[in-house]
């Protein structure tokens, strides 16, 4: 394990947050996406 | 002398057009009244001829100065009095003082009760007086005799046969009958906007807006 | 063919899903490989491992203000061409920027407390962010506060035009205001030249990384928002029968 | 357009018109705030400055949805779009219309509220001065906001949310006016610089709210 | 009730309906004291504890004419008024919406505007228990006020003169607890005082609000 | 059986007596139809037989769970859609389903849509969907055909005609021609109040409030 001294409470804490919200952010990107695709097919289907 | 021509008109309400292929002539001493069914679009359209939304499609010509628009909501300050709201519109537009149009629409007795005292159909009357202080000759209503009783309808009949005869044109519409037998009427039940509908093939459509550049 | 022609929704979906997976591939490769370099960086003889946030922090930092920049761009370019995309770009990269304010903020405040023992401080800079973080809030709520999605495309272009011109008013203002009472906090960390090459070249890394990550993201995003539109238009084409 | 601020005025001072509340709400700002800080003198001193710009900009922010929602809700606002006024030249007046009924009365009553938070008498003329400068901005931008939010149901937080960042220049060269009065030094150069503001956002923002007004009329 | 329970968040969640608006403004009074007042750590610590609670209590404030305002505009608090439902239980279930859309994100994010502005580590506790034990109250007693003045056109001014003196116990008690816990000491007396008066707030208010309704729709 | 039973009533609006000396019965499957020029009183007369204000004199008998109002605002939320704003008024007064309702008022197409974006006669036609899911027997209705059009007030008729087909009742005020021939109608207008006036000498008469008392 890499050694990251006396502050790798604070290190840690900042990659872990950042990590959390960049991936937050990919999956709602992602999720909101495939509803919006689901939506238009089902939309597009009904209408035929 | 034309004052208002509407040509392939085409309106739009929150990005989708409601109603296309709407043409008419409107001359100094004539009526129009617009009929169709709830939500046919003669709200979108009263209000693009207003010039208070863009058409779609088509033209609209008329002088915007020309134009007095009322429509569903009259436009009062509940603390104002009655000849205070019309006071204040004559100044802003330049018309004529607030007087003649007081006696026209039977408001005399009223004039110094203040706007919220007054019932739903003292209201319309007052919001149509306002079109008599705007000393504009073309009068754009929307469902102008909402919540008026019998003889409150005939003297708005009156106001607008005297406008008309001055030389004043009124366009409007209205659901109930107007005993105004001198009116042409226009049916907006045809002009539905459909995928090239009954408006016929050939016609090129301008997008209503996104919406329909893509649907 | 003129740029332009990309505004037209279909065309915009055709080259879009073409170059995505090219600009999503970069961006993963470019992130991780910047992310771990930066991990496996050595101590600082100054700020020990602590430099090691700088990676994340820097990089948000910066896309958080370009992001901006890119909407002001977009917002312009609708209010000027009327080029749907664009206004639903600007729409889809909001929260985007605003998440890396956050991440800026975040790691900023993680990075204050060993450096200077305080988790926040009125900081003529930090100050400027969190307003800039308060634009990206209104921004977004007038988006989703207005039905009419032309209408608030409108409204949200006009906002961004004059919250640019007060966001750069208030850097200024915030300048004049801190230095008013008493010596701008001990932030002389903050010169950019004197970072090491050790630390530079990951850091670039990752800013590219970053900026590949906001491409990707705009890109699906925007095409989310183009067929949540479409939908919509059908669905009620649909209850008009 | 002096119509129209007449009647702006009159509506206001008739009752239900909140002339004068956004003044009780200023007191208001300025007796809690003692509850919620304690009561020493020193404490109350040092932060006069700020607690009553920061409560004449409530105070304004309060009264703003007054500015256009009213005229939107019974359609008066259709009415006057169509009126041969130009719509910019009605934001102004109303605008102007707000200022005289809201930040006037602030920029008087001020310093009495001053002696309450016991704001150094050095600082009196200042904060006299830089409040007059200062609220025609106030009442301009929120005219923007306004305008913006003029559609929406009760978008009264909305608007201020969008309002407040606008806010802040003006705020902060007020308030170190104010400051640097308390501490006895020379608050010419904010001064300056918030009527800078103030003229600016006098010559241009009605432009951006009359557009805002046309889009939300659409 | 659980229905309009259910209405009303959803409401509020919905586009327009102005759920995180209120959490905005705290956020923006937590940002715009420290440019009045100067960034100096030391002062902002000292102000902190009452300075949040007077924002909580604002935030409250201006997201209160949502209660029955737009209820009444509709007509739905006409409706609802001949429903087979007890105006009392409305009024309780309506504060009850409103606390859970507003004043429980303010508890859950008091902590975060607590280090913005440098509130010592050991009062945050405190203030988190002491809001989610006020604002309760803040949110019945605003309903109150929201009722008497429900008729009135944008009332808003003139309810937040009417319920900030009634908030003046609620924010005494809640900012002295806080300031106790920053000071170390032991803040539980003034928590339990604040309990009492929210508890007695939730007891009788419903029905001083129903009657004032029942008034307004006459 | 009696529903509805009004005797000698007297109505007061803004402190200012406009109505009295009014009384009828409504009885299970009758209608009965207010007429009279504007500010007579009608709304006034409705809301308090819908017990949102108190007479000044006389009474009103009936059972205030058995009343459904719709005034002149439908008490809709404009962002739910048409179905959610029915399913909520159903759960409140515990009536039945929307599905009925939206058939009955040919709402059925529209189900989806926010109720914001509607047109003014469609939003009228929410709000009188409303009553049938309160589930409630007597209707008290002002003015409940503003903004319909043709069709729309000939499904409403048979929308009454079938509630008093069911036992229900139906009091309403109105200016327009409704096409319900067996309704019985009130003129309001002979009980405009004066001092003393039409309503006949020797009526004692309880000042309205503090303004008549004085007055
Ligand atoms: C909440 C706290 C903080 C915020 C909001 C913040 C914000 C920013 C911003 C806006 C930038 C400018 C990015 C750019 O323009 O390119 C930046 C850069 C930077 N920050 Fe921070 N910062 C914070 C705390 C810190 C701390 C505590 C440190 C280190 C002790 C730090 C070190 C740096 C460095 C080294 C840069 C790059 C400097 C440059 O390239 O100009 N920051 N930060
Ligand atoms: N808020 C008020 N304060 C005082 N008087 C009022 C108020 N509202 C209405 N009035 C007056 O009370 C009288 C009765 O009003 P009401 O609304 O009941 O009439 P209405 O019969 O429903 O008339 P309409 O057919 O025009 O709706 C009118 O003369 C009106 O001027
Ligand atoms: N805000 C809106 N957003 C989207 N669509 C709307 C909106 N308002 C109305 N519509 C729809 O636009 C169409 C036209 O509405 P408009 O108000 O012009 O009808 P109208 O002919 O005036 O009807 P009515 O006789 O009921 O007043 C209707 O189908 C309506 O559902
Ligand atoms: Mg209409
Ligand atoms: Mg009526």
């Amino acid at each position: 394990m890499i050694e990251l001294g006396k502050y790798a409470g604070p290190v840690l804490a900042a990659w872990g947050v950042s990590l959390a919200l960049l991936a937050g952010m990919v999956v709602q990107t992602l999720l909101a996406d495939a509803r919006a695709r689901r939506a238009l097919e089902q939309v597009e289907r009904n209408r035929g | 002398m034309t004052r208002l021509s509407v040509r392939d008109l085409a309106v739009a309400r929150g990005g989708r057009r409601v109603a296309e292929g709407i043409g008419f002539d409107l001359d100094a001493g004539q009526a129009l009244i617009l009929r169709g069914p709830n939500g046919i679009g003669k709200t979108t359209l009263l209000r693009t001829v207003a010039g208070l939304q863009p058409p779609v499609q088509g033209t609209v010509t008329a002088d915007p100065d020309a134009i007095a628009y009322a429509g569903h909501a009259d436009g009062l300050k509940s603390a104002l009095t009655v000849a205070e709201n019309l006071a204040f519109w004559s100044q802003v537009f330049g018309g004529p003082g607030p007087g003649a149009a007081l006696a026209a629409l039977d408001l005399g007795r009223l004039s110094d009760r203040p706007a919220a005292m007054l019932s739903a159909g003292q209201k319309r009357r007052l919001g149509l007086a306002r079109l008599l202080v705007t000393g504009r000759p073309v009068w754009v209503l929307d469902e102008p005799t909402v919540s008026l009783d019998t003889a409150s309808v005939a003297l708005f009949a009156a106001v607008i046969r005297a406008h008309l005869g001055g030389g004043g044109s009124a366009l409007m519409a209205t659901h109930i009958d107007l005993a105004l037998p001198e009116a042409r009427v226009l049916d907006l039940g045809p002009h539905r906007a459909g995928d090239g509908g009954p408006t016929g093939p050939g016609r090129t459509r301008a997008p209503a807006g996104f919406d329909e550049a893509f649907a | 063919m003129s740029i332009w022609e990309y505004a037209n929704p279909v065309k915009f979906m055709r080259t879009s899903s073409a170059i995505l997976p090219w600009v999503a591939a970069g961006a993963a490769l470019c992130l991780g490989a910047g992310l771990v370099w930066g991990f496996l960086t050595p101590q600082d003889y100054k700020q020990g491992s602590t430099v090691k946030i700088m990676f994340l922090h820097v990089p948000a930092a910066m896309m958080a203000i370009n992001i901006w920049v890119m909407m002001l761009a977009a917002s312009l370019i609708w209010l000027i061409r009327r080029h749907h995309v664009s206004a639903l770009a600007a729409k889809a990269a909001a929260p985007v920027g605003a998440v890396m304010t956050v991440i800026a903020l975040l790691t900023g405040a993680i990075w204050g407390q060993p450096m200077w023992g305080t988790w926040w401080e009125w900081d003529p800079r930090l100050t400027a962010f969190l307003i800039l973080f308060l634009f990206y809030l209104g921004y977004i709520a007038l988006w989703s506060a207005v039905d009419n999605p032309d209408s608030a495309a409108d409204l949200t272009g006009v906002l961004c035009l004059v919250g640019s011109v007060f966001a750069v008013l208030s850097r200024y203002a915030v300048n004049f205001w801190n230095q008013g009472l008493h010596q701008g906090a001990s932030l002389s960390v903050k010169a950019g030249e004197r970072v090491d090459p050790t630390y530079k070249y990951p850091l670039y890394l990752c800013m590219l990384g970053f900026f590949l990550l906001f491409v990707t993201l705009l890109l699906i995003r925007t095409r989310t928002e183009i067929r949540r539109r479409r939908t919509a238009a059908l669905l009620a084409r649909e209850v008009r029968g | 357009m002096i119509a129209l601020l007449m009647r702006d005025l009159r509506l206001a001072t008739r009752a239900g018109g909140g002339f004068g509340l956004g003044l009780a709400f200023f007191l208001i700002v300025c007796t809690l705030v003692p509850f919620g800080v304690g009561p020493e003198g020193g404490t109350l001193a040092r932060i006069a400055p700020g607690i009553l710009w920061v409560g004449a900009l409530l105070a304004c922010l309060l009264s703003l949805d007054r500015i256009f929602a009213l005229d939107w809700e019974d359609g008066s606002l259709d009415l006057l779009a169509t009126a041969p006024l130009p719509l910019e030249g009605a934001v102004l007046v109303k605008a102007a219309a707000h200022w005289i009924t809201t930040g006037l009365p602030l920029v008087l009553a001020a310093p009495v509220f001053g002696v309450l938070l016991h704001l150094p008498a050095a600082a009196q003329p200042w904060l006299l001065v830089s409040l007059g400068v200062g609220t025609p901005a106030l009442s301009m931008l929120g005219a923007f906001g306004a305008a913006i939010t003029v559609g929406l149901r009760r978008g009264g937080l909305l608007m201020s949310l969008l309002v407040l960042p606008l806010y802040v220049p003006t705020l902060i060269f007020g308030a170190e006016a104010v400051r640097r009065g308390a501490a006895g030094a020379d608050g010419a150069t904010p001064l300056v610089f918030l009527s800078g503001i103030t003229l600016a956002v006098l010559a241009t923002m009605p432009f951006a709210a009359a557009a805002a007004l046309r889009v939300n009329l659409r």
